[in-house]
Order: structure tokens, then sequence, then C-alpha cells
């Protein structure tokens, strides 16, 4: 990882050059360092996909006059993150093209806002409540807006969709996020690490493992530690069960989108059984409390793992009948193809990441180009035939989902049979490495590739081992500005189907 | 097409028994909820037809996932009645989820006033519940209980598992059915 | 000034008293001359009026439109009071129903060109009273040259027929016309089509009607499209049925095939269009092309000596004749009531009218579902009769070619009815409810009295026409029997159809008693359950008057299906390419053109002049 | 009289229909389902339950529940169900009486739909209108081909038809039946067409126009559409399968129209249910394409009966 430093007005043209090197901005950081430098600090971290090279560009920002240039006229992949940070932290984004309020709703003067964020701010410090101005834009004669959310029909996560449409015809989308926004990393400042295990794990329901494995391997990563073999398989068995039980799950949730009750029920039912296996080999439904600072929770013995690898085997083998299904059923097809097409200018330009990515033709699992632990493993990385889809349509990302599943389904079998070969774990204890209590203001990040796509987690060190700021950058933030983009074109009715194809989560988008 | 119809109607049925799904969660037998639903099912409105809204007040989308596995063929709600509904003004129930955003107060409200009486609504999982790992913070009530909304029945848990909430679900109907007053009504806890 | 002016409407409505009573008097079977005028002394030129069963359905309509038309005037007037000439309006209204009535009542060529050119010249002046809005003169000037082009036609028709009969005179035209060789008939029959049909707003000749309807005072428009257009199908029933007993067999195809196209494309068009009195107009081409659609097959039917059958399309297209002129005039009045309100009737700036003017609203919802054919109002009424017309002949031509051509006329009736309803529920739906999208339409306050009264008196007619269908419909075929010198029956197998005088009521009666039943009902069994208002869902946010369905947005996906039907083709292919021909000629004629209305009218005048000197020379010359 | 037991047989049974093709439904998905009787308990409850309207809400709002219904019933009591002799209540059957009634009905909810302003109902009333425009000539054309060759514009007639076979021809009935129960899908809103069980507003077709519905008038709008359901089902029986509607009065045949009946809607309800259990749902614009071949096959049947 190269480390770079630059002022606040020179951020934005050392972005763009390494923007236009083909790297994609993965997170940015901003932080309240003025305890100890005395000032703000601003880092934008980016990777290059085909490489695994990363770059962190930092910035200070002055106390005084928090202001720098913004990095999005450039680059619109840190739209978002410079909103967020104009929100929680009060930082300016000079010449920053929607100055408006992101997470925060509501019309929150500079005076009101007390930015939560900043360390002399209180956590449950209370911001007034939303009011949300009516704001009666004029819309074209004979066009008007289509609201949805943030109460969705059926059960689904709040989010706003306002559609500018004439008609059937979508011509622009305007998605308002955030509405779960819970001060999740306000809450996790000042927790021990383990406490803050628990934040990460409860950041997103079904992505519980990647992003508690993502914090873990942060913190590991600044003490250095590395965690046993066991662990180590242990870990990707439970990233791999939690792809595998997402997707099936995502296949389902995009039959619902179209009406095909086949799909629903027969992936609803398969999904069902490896949660309940997850119950049986975690304790949770979702794979939580098995990730540990330098290991995991729980052993996986032997006799269980197999059993896993038998599930699985099963699960696959009914899904693949599914599939078949599926993909033979003409009106499935046609309702797939050809809809919601996501342009690989698109994904190059937000930085998308994840199965929407792949599924347009852009290569990057975090699993291939930022492997830890058990993926960097030789066997695993010649198993790991990551596939990617050039059409960027629903059917691509359904497609992509599918092979993706028996992609896991292969690496399950692989972790299964090292668990199954390693020596028995000698108590729980031996499958923890033990920490030594890192220094303070010492930052990491941790990257994981979730079903959803690569999650980074930036962890700072406090004092006595505690967090001084933990920043998830989950797969859904990056996502979900794509979303907006590959619908329009489309006809209203086929949005559900679009946006269940992305299956994005809001919970840990918004936080 | 013909195989499919024909994988179609040889599908067996999946759904497990309530008495089995509930063994796990129930303390007594047999089970008074379970009882006491056979035993109404042709009396009282509620019975066999109750309507769900799904309020998520910033939830971490596991209670989400546990709700919408009501509808797998597994546990199969509809077969109590209990379904979900596109619209409040079609729901009898309203239920939350999450510890009440700052950016979700007013929706919860306005779905609540959306919804005809008479209505009720049932907290699920921990955050909804005020036991959840966060709390108040800057952005978030932290429980649903004060937010000005009256629960009816809390199912805790986090997530709560589909049992568990099928039975605060079979709770709520007969509250509803005993013609229990909607407001200010004694928390119940599942 | 008030009292001018309600003197000048009052004295309108008398007069159209008068005439309703003249044509019921001609619905009696009676068929005289009354009245005879010598402008030159021993010339053939003759102002001659006579009333004869046929014009007795177009008087009473005529006659009720314009008692409807008057009393609207008066509350209607305040939009104009500001106006220098405002009583000038008044009298031209006056005036222009005198015309309509003298075409009606004509009884030689003279006269009938004399009104039919007043009423033109009339209806001109009074699209364009509103002349200082852009566009309203170019939109009033495409209409006096169609019209000028049509008159030219029926002048060439009427010098024919001088020509080969040597008199003006309509009874020896209706003597011997049959009997005039068969290509000279064809001539005269194609002179008559394109001239009527240009005034009737039949496609192609169309283009002035939705153009020239939505800019006229509102009371002029419904006089317009509730009457004028339907003097054209009376000149041309005259020319075709009652001259020459329906022609040749061809003759009935064409007319058929034209009236199906424009019913079906005028509708497509209605549905479309935003402006509510554009709609209107453009569903007053549909009703005319269905009419003409029923001519045709009556015309068919005569010519293949099926006289039963002929009457009943000819009944059906009259029979839908007086419901049109009915429930369009009112609907005229009730998009004049919106315009007074709100000063627009774009449907992308209404809404929420419901609930601001509910008395002017409810009459206009029933208009609106007389409109699209819903039982028990006149347009079902009408409606039905043709299907039953038209499914009756394609029965008894099943086996044959004849039998195709009425299913595809069936088809047309179809479409045009579910496009008409489509346009309908658009009119209502995105103008009337939902909540207001403009300031204006928020502001709209209910309009004068009389305005009102006029709108429920169309509404209540309709509503008369509708249940007592079935009675109006024997008067009318009483009175029919033994035109165009055949005695004819209306087959008795349509008993139990629109013809049976209890169905509709019957109908009536039960759906009123089914809904206050279920109403009782729930009342005694729930009591008085509590009602809630609260703002319409819009899941969980708050809602703005952008997120009001647009006109333009009920109607995209007519457009997206069926592009075509959604075209303008007749601009595209006909017009356009005619335009810019012009366009290249009138270049080299700027000097004449100066801007000026009353120079135009100088232009109108002396055409007309022209014209009728042309009719006196042609006349003489042979 | 006979007739008004006719529309009362439909009232009762037209909830149970609905709950019977749910509960298959769920069946062939591999679950217990609902029973049949939900719809029952449903109306029972929303009966109960207080009306919360919205404030944009004008008169159509309060009085289309009942007038739907009314018209609906209207329209029940055109059509022959047990018996073809004693004629049906209104206008002898005419097909044209009954489908303007339905169509009335149809244009009854869109406003009621409208009347809110939810952008919901807007974009189901376009999508309905789009199809109503196909719909509409292809019944007609459908039971037209069916009647004229008896010279018939009536259902009692249309019956005799079908009844009698010698002036039928095969072709025509089935192709007619092809389109008629293809546009019935459409009619009732079901997959491939619409999804009945969606969640989705942005989806919807005919749920659309009663998402601003509450209490007792959703009861009233869902009863309404259960019975056009059923009147769509008994059409479809009048002009294809009239067998066991007969002409007695007498107790046995009475008592077999009612069990052939019976066997008929369970037979077109099964069939519903197990096209819903193996379609998925249609784009929107995939629809008119399936109307318009709907239509074709109509209208071959119309030649059909002028050729042979």
């Amino acid at each position: 990882m190269t480390l770079m430093t630059c002022g606040p007005q020179a951020i934005s043209t050392l972005c763009q050059s390494y923007a236009s090197q083909g790297f994609r901005l993965q997170t940015m950081m901003a932080t309240d360092e003025r305890r100890i430098h005395g000032h703000y600090v601003l880092r934008y971290a980016f990777v290059h996909d085909a490489t695994g090279h990363s770059v962190v560009l930092e910035t200070a920002v002055p106390h005084d006059s928090p202001h720098y240039t913004a990095v999005t006229p450039a680059l619109p992949a840190a739209n978002w993150y410079e909103r967020e940070a104009l929100d929680l932290l009060g930082l300016f984004p000079d010449g920053h093209p929607e100055p408006f309020p992101l997470m925060l709703h509501g019309d929150l003067a500079a005076n009101a806002n007390p930015y939560p964020l900043r360390k002399e701010v209180d956590r449950a410090v209370s911001l007034p409540s939303v009011s949300r101005s009516l704001s009666v834009e004029a819309v074209p004669d004979g066009e008007f807006e289509v609201p949805v959310g943030p109460i969705h029909a059926g059960v689904i996560e709040p989010g706003h969709f306002r559609f500018h449409v004439r008609g059937e015809d979508v011509q622009s989308l305007d998605v308002t996020l955030f509405y779960t926004h819970r001060g999740l990393e306000k809450g996790a400042e000042g927790l021990t690490f383990a406490e803050g295990l628990a934040v990460a794990e409860q950041t997103c329901g079904v992505c519980s493992a990647s992003h508690g494995a993502a914090f873990a391997q942060a913190v590991e990563a600044i003490c250095d530690a590395h965690i046993p073999e066991r662990a180590m398989w242990i870990r990707l068995l439970v990233l791999e069960l939690e792809r595998l039980y997402n997707h099936i799950g995502d296949v389902g949730n995009i039959c619902a989108g179209i009406g095909f009750s086949f799909g629903v029920m027969q992936a609803g039912i398969l999904k069902e059984k490896l949660q309940r296996h997850n119950a049986r080999l975690t304790g949770h439904r979702f794979l939580r409390n098995m990730m540990a600072i330098g290991g995991v929770a729980r052993d996986v013995p032997s006799d269980l793992a197999a059993h896993t690898g038998h599930v699985v085997q099963e699960t696959m083998s009914a899904f693949s009948g599914l599939v078949n299904v599926l993909l033979s059923n003409e009106i499935v097809c046609d309702r797939f193809r050809q809809t919601g097409i996501l342009a690989l200018d698109v994904v190059r330009q937000y930085g998308v990441v994840g199965p929407a990515a792949r599924a347009s033709g852009y290569l990057a699992d975090a699993r291939l180009t930022q492997p830890s632990g058990a993926y960097s493993d030789k066997e695993v990385q010649t198993l790991l035939h990551v596939p990617t889809f050039p059409d960027g349509d629903v059917m691509a990302r359904v497609l992509q989902r599918i092979e993706e599943s028996s992609v896991s389904a292969t690496l399950i079998g692989l972790a299964v049979a090292k668990l199954r070969s390693l020596p028995k774990a000698d108590g729980d204890s031996s499958l923890v490495t033990p920490m030594v209590t890192p220094a303070p203001y010492e930052w990491a990040l941790g990257v994981t590739e979730s079903p959803r796509g690569e999650n980074v987690h930036f962890v700072m060190t406090g004092p006595n081992g505690t967090i001084d700021r933990l920043r998830i950058r989950s797969a859904s933030y990056a996502n979900w500005p794509a979303v907006a983009k590959a619908v329009p074109g489309n006809i209203i009715a086929d949005f559900p189907l679009i946006n269940k194809s992305f299956e994005l989560c809001y919970a840990c988008c918004d936080r | 097409m013909w195989s499919l119809i024909r994988q179609r109607l040889t599908t067996p049925i999946a759904t497990e028994p309530l008495e089995e799904l509930f063994s796990h969660v129930a303390t007594e037998e047999p089970d008074p909820l379970l009882v006491q639903w056979k035993q109404n099912i042709r009396r009282g409105p509620f019975y066999g037809s109750l309507h769900i809204r799904h309020v998520d007040t910033g939830s971490c989308n596991a209670c989400e996932w546990e709700l919408t596995a009501l509808l797998n063929p597994i546990y199969d709600a509809q077969r109590l009645g209990i379904d979900f509904v596109a619209s409040p003004r079609h729901a009898d129930v309203l239920v939350v989820t999450g510890g009440v955003t700052r950016n979700l107060a007013q929706a919860l409200e306005l779905t609540y006033e959306a919804t005809p009486a008479p209505k009720a609504v049932l907290a699920i999982g921990a955050c909804a519940c005020g036991t959840g790992l966060l709390g108040q913070t800057y952005a978030q009530r932290g429980t649903a209980l004060d937010s000005g909304i009256p629960i009816l029945v809390t199912v805790a848990g986090c997530p709560p598992s589909p049992p568990e909430i099928l039975r605060g679900l079979l709770n709520i109907m007969t509250i509803l059915n005993g013609g229990a007053a909607t407001h200010g009504h004694a928390t119940t806890a599942i | 000034m008030k009292a001018m002016h309600v003197l000048a409407s009052t004295l309108t409505a008398l007069l159209c008293a008068a005439i309703t009573a003249l044509g019921w008097t001609a619905l009696q079977g009676v068929s005289e001359v009354f009245w005879t005028y010598h402008v030159i002394p021993n010339s053939p030129l003759l102002i001659v009026f006579r009333i004869q069963p046929l014009a007795g359905l177009f008087l009473c309509l005529l006659g009720v439109s314009g008692v409807l038309s008057a009393i609207y005037g008066i509350g209607y007037h305040n939009e104009y009071r500001t106006r220098r000439y405002g009583i000038l309006l008044d009298l031209g209204i006056l005036l222009f129903i005198v015309a309509m009535a003298a075409v009606l009542l004509a009884a030689d060529v003279f006269t009938f060109m004399l009104g039919w050119e007043a009423m033109s010249v009339i209806s001109f002046l009074l699209v364009i009273y509103d002349h200082r809005k852009p566009g309203n003169l170019q939109s009033g000037l495409v209409y006096a040259i169609m019209t000028q082009i049509g008159s030219a036609f029926l002048l060439v028709a009427f010098l024919v027929l001088y020509a080969y009969t040597r008199s003006l005179n309509f009874a020896t035209f209706a003597a011997v016309a049959h009997t005039l060789p068969p290509d000279v008939q064809s001539v005269i029959f194609l002179c008559a089509l394109i001239g009527f049909s240009t005034k009737a707003g039949i496609m192609p000749l169309h283009v002035w009607l939705p153009r020239a309807h939505p800019i006229a005072p509102s009371h002029v428009s419904s006089l317009m499209s509730g009457v004028m257009i339907k003097t054209a199908l009376f000149g041309f029933l005259t020319v075709v049925i009652l001259w020459f007993g329906g022609g040749a067999t061809w003759w009935g195809l064409t007319v058929a095939c034209l009236g199906g196209v424009s019913a079906i494309t005028a509708a497509a068009l209605a549905a479309r269009a935003t402006g509510i009195k554009q709609i209107l107009a453009y569903s007053s081409i549909d009703n005319m092309g269905l009419i003409f659609l029923c001519t045709g097959v009556a015309m068919i039917e005569f010519s293949m000596r099926d006289t039963p059958l002929a009457m009943l399309a000819l009944l059906a297209a009259l029979w839908q004749t007086w419901n049109h002129g009915l429930f369009k005039t009112a609907l005229f009045h009730g998009a004049g009531a919106i315009l007074y309100a709100t000063h627009t009737d774009s449907l992308n700036r209404l809404g929420g009218l419901a609930r601001s003017m509910p008395k002017t609203s409810i009459a206009f919802s029933i208009l609106l579902l007389s409109w699209s054919a819903s039982p028990p109002f006149g347009g079902f009424s009408g409606e039905w009769m043709m299907f039953t017309a038209l499914s009756t002949a394609a029965e008894h031509h099943l086996h044959g070619p004849m039998g195709i051509l009425d299913v595809i006329a069936l088809l047309a009736l179809f479409f045009t009815a579910a496009l008409t309803a489509w346009a309908a529920l658009r009119v209502y739906g995105i103008g009337f409810l939902g909540q207001p999208r403009t300031v204006a339409a928020r502001d709209a306050r209910e309009v004068p009295r009389t305005m009102r009264i006029a709108l429920w008196m169309g509404a209540t007619l309709t509503l008369v026409s509708g249940l007592a269908g079935a009675f109006l419909i024997a008067r009318l075929a009483k009175a029919l029997t033994g035109i165009a010198g055949r005695v004819a029956p209306v087959p008795s197998a349509l008993a139990n159809g629109p013809l049976s005088p209890v169905t509709v009521p019957t109908a009536f009666v039960l759906i009123f008693a089914a809904t206050v039943t279920a109403w009782t009902l729930i009342r005694l069994a729930q009591g008085k359950t509590s009602t809630r208002t609260v703002p319409t869902w819009t899941c969980g946010g708050e809602r703005t008057p952008s997120m009001q369905y647009s006109g333009n947005g009920l109607s995209q996906p007519l457009e997206r299906a069926w592009p075509l039907l959604a075209t303008p083709l007749a601009t595209q292919w006909l017009y356009r390419p005619a335009y810019a021909w012009v366009l290249r000629t009138a270049t080299r004629f700027r000097k004449i053109q100066s801007g000026n209305v009353r120079s135009y009218l100088v232009y109108l005048f002396a055409t007309i002049v022209l014209l009728l000197i042309v009719a006196r020379v042609g006349g003489g010359v042979r | 009289m006979i007739s008004v037991w006719q529309v009362l047989l439909l009232m009762v049974m037209a909830p149970f229909v609905q709950g019977y093709v749910q509960w298959l439904k769920a069946r062939i998905q591999g679950r217990i389902g609902p029973s049949p009787l939900k719809p029952w308990r449903d109306l029972r409850k929303q009966l109960a339950k207080e009306v919360v309207l919205s404030n944009a809400a004008s008169w159509v709002s309060r009085l289309v529940p009942y007038l739907s219904l009314g018209l609906v019933l209207g329209a029940a009591a055109c059509l022959p169900v047990l018996s073809g002799l004693p004629g049906p209540l209104l206008g002898s059957g005419s097909i044209f009486l009954f489908l303007s009634l339905l169509a009335f009905s149809r244009l009854s909810l869109l406003l009621l739909g409208l009347d809110s302003g939810s952008a919901f109902a807007g974009m189901g009333a376009g999508r309905d209108l789009l199809f109503s425009l196909l719909v509409e000539p292809t019944i007609f054309i459908s039971l037209l081909a069916v009647g004229l060759p008896a010279d018939a514009t009536a259902f009692p007639g249309i019956l005799r038809a079908a009844a009698a076979n010698t002036s039928q021809n095969p072709a025509v009935a089935s192709l007619a039946l092809v389109a008629i129960a293809g546009v019935i899908l459409v009619e009732t809103g079901r997959l491939p067409v619409d999804n009945p069980d969606t969640h989705l507003e942005l989806t919807m077709v005919h749920e659309s126009f009663l998402l601003e519905s509450s209490g007792r008038y959703l009861a009233l709008l869902s009863f309404s559409a259960q019975l056009r359901q059923l009147l769509w089902y008994t059409v479809l029986f009048a002009a294809c399968f009239p067998w066991g509607i007969n002409e007695s009065s007498t107790g046995a045949g009475f008592a077999i129209a009612i069990l052939s009946f019976l066997i008929k809607v369970l037979f077109a309800s099964s069939a519903v249910a197990v096209i819903e259990g193996v379609f998925a749902k249609w784009r929107v614009f995939a629809v008119p394409r399936y109307l318009t071949f709907m239509l074709a096959l109509a209208v071959a049947a119309m030649l059909a009966d002028a050729i042979l």
C-alpha cells in the first residue's frame, strides 16, 4: 500500500491522476484528528483491480476553515463520501456539484447541525426532527413524479425513489437513502474491539460475517497479527456460506419481482434450509458471533464440517434444478434480458463493486485482488474462477449469482476437506491469536468480499485498545448510485426487478 | 412447460406443522396460543384474516429476512390467514422493526395514521424493543416503545426467529379479537 | 349592457324553442313548403323553406342545443364582459342559429347555399372572436379555407345537377336525380362527399375542426360541434338517400371506410390530446365517423335493396346524431365552465375540480358517462343502436363478403368505444379528480348559476334520451318511414335490444336498487362506521402536486403500444406537403397578405360573392 | 324468479372461487396455504373496520364502491347461469348491455383509483386502459362468432346456439373458447398479465385502484372484483360449455344445472391456479401483443363462421 499526502486544494488533482491510471476509489475516510494533529484528515483509498495495488491519499483539512477542493467533479464516485463528510463532520467540499445533505434528512441549517462525528459532540446529541420542505419543483408540462418509499409494500427496507416519468417510461430516477442511518460509526467510538466487532456484525443483517471479518481483519492488520490456520478456514467457510444463502435468496427475490412463484418458493425453501444449517453451525441463523478478533469464536468440528458439505451439495443440486426451470422459461428470460442495463462506463465512473460490476464485465473481487486469510491460499486462488458477464442486464446479474454460488460451493467443499484434515482445535482458545493492545491512532483497512461486493472497514485505534473511528464502506454504498443510472430508459414496471437484481442492502449503506 | 407443470403438481407440501415449529419456542404443552387459535377460527373478525404492513424503522435487514421467511413454504404464514398487504389502508397490524431512526420517525407516524382502526402494532427485534446493541444515538431513538405509537406486542430477539414472529402475530390476532382496546393497551411481550 | 345581453339571450332561447317545435312537427311526418320569396322577381333565385321529416331531428337538435347555449351564454358572458363588442357575440350566435335553421329548411340550391355560406362565415367570425390570443387567427383561417374548399365542391355538385335537371329545386332533384347517368351520379356523389365531409370533419378533411373548436367561445364550440357539423350530415343524407336512394354499392363502401377510419383515428387522437376542448373536438370527429360508418352501411343496404336493414342503419346513424349532438353540446359547455373557473383547459394543469366545483363536476361526469357510452345514458343508447344495426347486418350477410365488412365495422365501433372510454376517463380522472396541479386549478370556484343550469339540463336530457330511447327511436322510425320512396318498417326482431322500452329503465332501476340495498344492508349490519380523512398514501413521504398523474402520462401507454394510431397521418402525409406548396406559392403573393383581420374578412366575402356569381352564371349559361 | 336465484348463487360462490384459486395455488407451490374461506373472512373483517379516506377524495370515492357492485350485479342479471329458458332478468341477456355494464364498472373503478390522486392508480389506469382497448373488441367478436350463426346477440340465443351443435362449428367454438379464455386472464388480473399476489405498487394493474380503499369500501370493491371474475367464467361457460344449463324448471333439471355449474367453475378455477403456478408476469407492453393474438383468434372464429 502506498501512502501519499497533499494539501486540501491539491487533493482533487491527485485523485484525478490516480483515477485516470485505472485506480478505483475504494473508500474515503474523514476523521476528526484535531486532538492529535489539530486538523481534520481526509483519506481517499484507491485500489487497482488488475494488480491489487492500493494507494491512500491523505490530506489535512484545517480546523478553522474546514474547506477542501471537491474531488467529485472529476470523479463522480466521490460524491456521497464528500457529502457524508459535510453532513457528519462539517468539511466543505468546494466546487461540489450537489452540496446537499445526504445522511441527515431535512433542512439542517449549519448552526442546527452539531456535526455529530466531531469528537466534542455527544453520541446521543439531539438533532431537530426531520422537516422535509416541500419544494414544489416545476416539472415540465405533462411530466410528473412517482414517489415510492420509504415505507414500501412488502417487506423491503426503506429508501425513497422518485421517478420522473411521462407515463410508463422513466426519464430519470432520484434515490434518497440513509433512512436507516443509525449513527453506528459514532456509536462504535470508544468501544473495545470486541464490542466493535458486534457493532460491525450488526451493520448488515445478511452480510454479518463479511462485515465482522472485515472489521477483524482491520484490527488484525493494525496489530500485525496472523490468525490460526484452522480459524482461517472456518472464516472462509462462513464467508462462503453467507454468499451462498444470500445468492440463493436473491435469486428467489428476483423471481418475486416478476411474480414467478415457483422460483420464489423453491429458493425460499433452500434459503431456509441453509439458514437452519447456519444456526446449527454458528448458533445464529445469520452467521453472527462467529468472528473474533484474531480468529474465530467457535470451532467447526469435522463431523459438522462434513455435514455442511453434505447440506451444501444437496442445496446445490436442488438449486441447479431451480435454475434449469428458471432459464428455460421464455417469459422469465424475456423479462431478464435487456432490462436495467448497467453500462461498463458507469461501473468505472462510480466504482461499482461486486456481482453488479462483474455482470457488467468489470472484474473486481476482493478475494482476488486483496486476498487475506485462507483466500491467499494457492489452492483457493486456483479454484476461484470468478465469472464475469458482459451484458450488464438483469439476466447477467442473475447468471452472475448463479455462477458465483457454484464457485462458493466449490470453495466450501475445499474448506470442509481442509477442516477435516487439519488437526482438531484444542478448545476454542486455540482458534484465536492473542492480541497486544495496539498503539493509539494507528489505522488500517480491512477488506472482504461480501455477497454484494467489497466491504471496506477503516479502523483507527484510540487509547487503551478502543476504537477511535470506524468507517464502514459496504458494497451497497458503492453500488447504490449506479442503480439510478441503470433505470432510465426502462419502463417503471420493471424497476422492482432491476432493483432486486442489484439486491442492495440499505442498512449497511446507511449505517 | 409441461415438465414444469408436472413438477409443480407433484411438489410435496413442505410446510411444517405449527406444533412442531412452536415446540422450540413454547414452554407449555399444549400451546395455549394454538389452542385458542384453533378454537376461535370461526369467531371474531381477525381470526383467519390478519393483514400486515411492515414498517422498517431502521433495522439491519435481518428482521426483514425473517419476516420474508414467514411466507416461504416451510413457515407459510398464509395458512393462518396472515398475509402482507400492499397498502396500509388494507392492514390490521403494523410490524415495526428497528430503533426508529430520526429519518424514519415521520414515516412511522404517517403509516400509523394511514391504517384504519382497529389496528395494532407489533414490534419485533431487539432494536425496536429497546434492547438493541446500539441504543440511542444522534440518529435514532433506540426503541419503538416510546415513539408515540402504541405498541401492542413485542417480540425480542436479534433477530427473532420466524416461529417467534408467528407467535407474536397469533397473539395479536387474539388480542384484536378479544375486543381489547387498540390504544394504550399494555404491551405484551412474547 | 347586462340587460341587453340577457334580452338577446332570451330572444335566442325563444327562437330556438320555436325551432324545436317546428322540428317536432316535422317528425310527425309533415313535409311541405311553407315560405317562398323571390330575391329577383321571375328568376331562379328563390328563397324557399320547406319542412320535411328528415330535417325534423336536426331541427330538434338545433333547437335544444340553441336553448342550452343561450341560457349558458348568460352566465358565460362574464368571461367576455370586458370586451367592447360583447353584444356582438350574442347577436352572432342568434344569426348562427338562424343560418343553420335556414340550411335545414332550405328547399332549393340558392337558399341552401345562402344559409350554408352564412353559417360558415358567421361561425368563422365567432371562432376568431378571441382573435387577440396568439395562434387563434391562424386556426380560424384554416377553418375558413377548408370551409370554402368544401363549399366549392358543393357548388360543383349543384351545378352538375342543375345542368342535367334545369332546376334548382330540391324537390325536382329528389324526383329525377336517380335517373341520371351513373357516371354523373357518381361525380355528384363525390363532390357532395368532399363538400359535406369537410364540414362534418370526416378524415382526411377534418384538419380545421380540432383547430377551430377549441379556440371558439365555448357555447359557440357547442353549437358547432353539437349542431353545425350535423347539418353537413343532413345535407349529405339529403343528397345520397333522398335524391339518389343510396346510390351504387361502392358509394356506401367509400363512406363507411372513411367513417370507420375517422372514428378510430380521431378517437385515438382524442385519447392523447391534452386540451379538454381539443379532446372534445377530436371526439366529434370520431362520432361523426361512426355516424358516417352507419350511413355508409345504410347506403350499401339501400343499394342492395335490403330496406329494413338500411333503415335500421340509418336510424342508428340518426339516433347517434341526436345523442352526440346533445351530450357534445353540453360537454363543450362543461369545458367552458372549466375555462371560466381556471382559465385553462389543459389536463396537465387541472385536477381536484370535483372538490372545488362539485355541482358542475357531477353534471359533467354524467355527460362524460354518456359520452363514454355507459348505461343508461344517451350515448349508450346511440351506441347500442349502432351495434344492433351493424350486428344485424353482419348476421344477415354472414356468408358473404358484406358480412366481413360488417364485422370490420363492428371492430371499428368497439375500438372507438374503448378509446372513447379512455378519453372520457382521462378528462374526468385527470381534470377533476386528485389534487390540483396548479394554483389556477386550486382556486377554482363554482361557475354562475345559468351556466350550471344549462349543464344540468344537458345532463338531464341525455339521461332522458337514454331511458326513453325506445320511444324516441320509434318516433324517429315512424317519421322516416317512406323516405327514399320506400316503406320500411323497422325489423321487429330487435324488440329485445335497444328498441325495448323497458330494458334500459329496468337496468337503471335494478342497479340503483342494488346500490341502495348494499348501502342499507351495510348500514344495518355495521351501523355508522367511522370515517377518517388522511393524506393520500405516498409510501410514508409527503405529497406535492407534481406527484399527480398527468394527462400525457395516462395516454403514454397508447402512444407507446400503437404509435401509428396516435400519429396525425393526414397532417403528415397530406396537409404538410400541400401546405409547403401553398407556402411556396403564397410567398409570391405576399403583398396582399397584410395580416389584418379586416382584410381577411374582405377576401372571404369576396370569395363567397364570387362563388354565388359563378353559381348564378353557371346556372344561366346552360 | 330463477334469475334472482342465479344472481344469489353467483354472489355466494364468488368469494369461494377466489379462495379456492388461492388455496390451490398454495398447494401447487408446496404449502398448505390459506383456507378457501379466507375471502369471506376478509370481507367480514373489512366491513367492521374503519374507513380511511384520502383528503383528496371526492364524492367518487364514496359512491363508486356501491355503484360498482350495483353494476356488476346488473351484469350478473344479464347472464344465464342455470337456466336458459325463463330469460335473464335484464334485457333478455343482450351481450351489449352486459359488456357495457361491465365496462361502466371498470370505468368507475378507474375513476375511484384516480380520485385520490395516487400515482400508482394512475399507472394502473393507463395499463388497464391499454389492455381494455383490445379486450372489449375480442370478447364482443368472440361472442358474436358463437351467436351470429344462430341469429343471436343475446346470451340465451348464444346458449341455444352453443347447445344445438347443429348450427355450431367446432372450429368456431374452439377458436372462440381460446380467445375468451385468453381475455379472461387479462380481465381477472391473473398471471401472466397481472400478479394478484404482488406487493409491488409499481407493477400492479388492477389492484392499484384499491390501494386507497379501506374498510367497508374495500370489502365492497373486493367483492365486486370476485363477482366479476365469476361472471367472466360464466360467460365462457355460456358461450363454449353450455352443458347442464337446461330449459326445464323441474327439481332434477335444476339440480343438474347447479351441479354442472359447480363442476365447471371448479375446472376453470383450477386451470387458473395451475396457470398462475407456472407462469411469470409478462412485461407490460407484451400484453397488447398477446391480446392482439387473441383478437386475431376471435376474428378467425368470425371468418370461420362466414366460410364454413
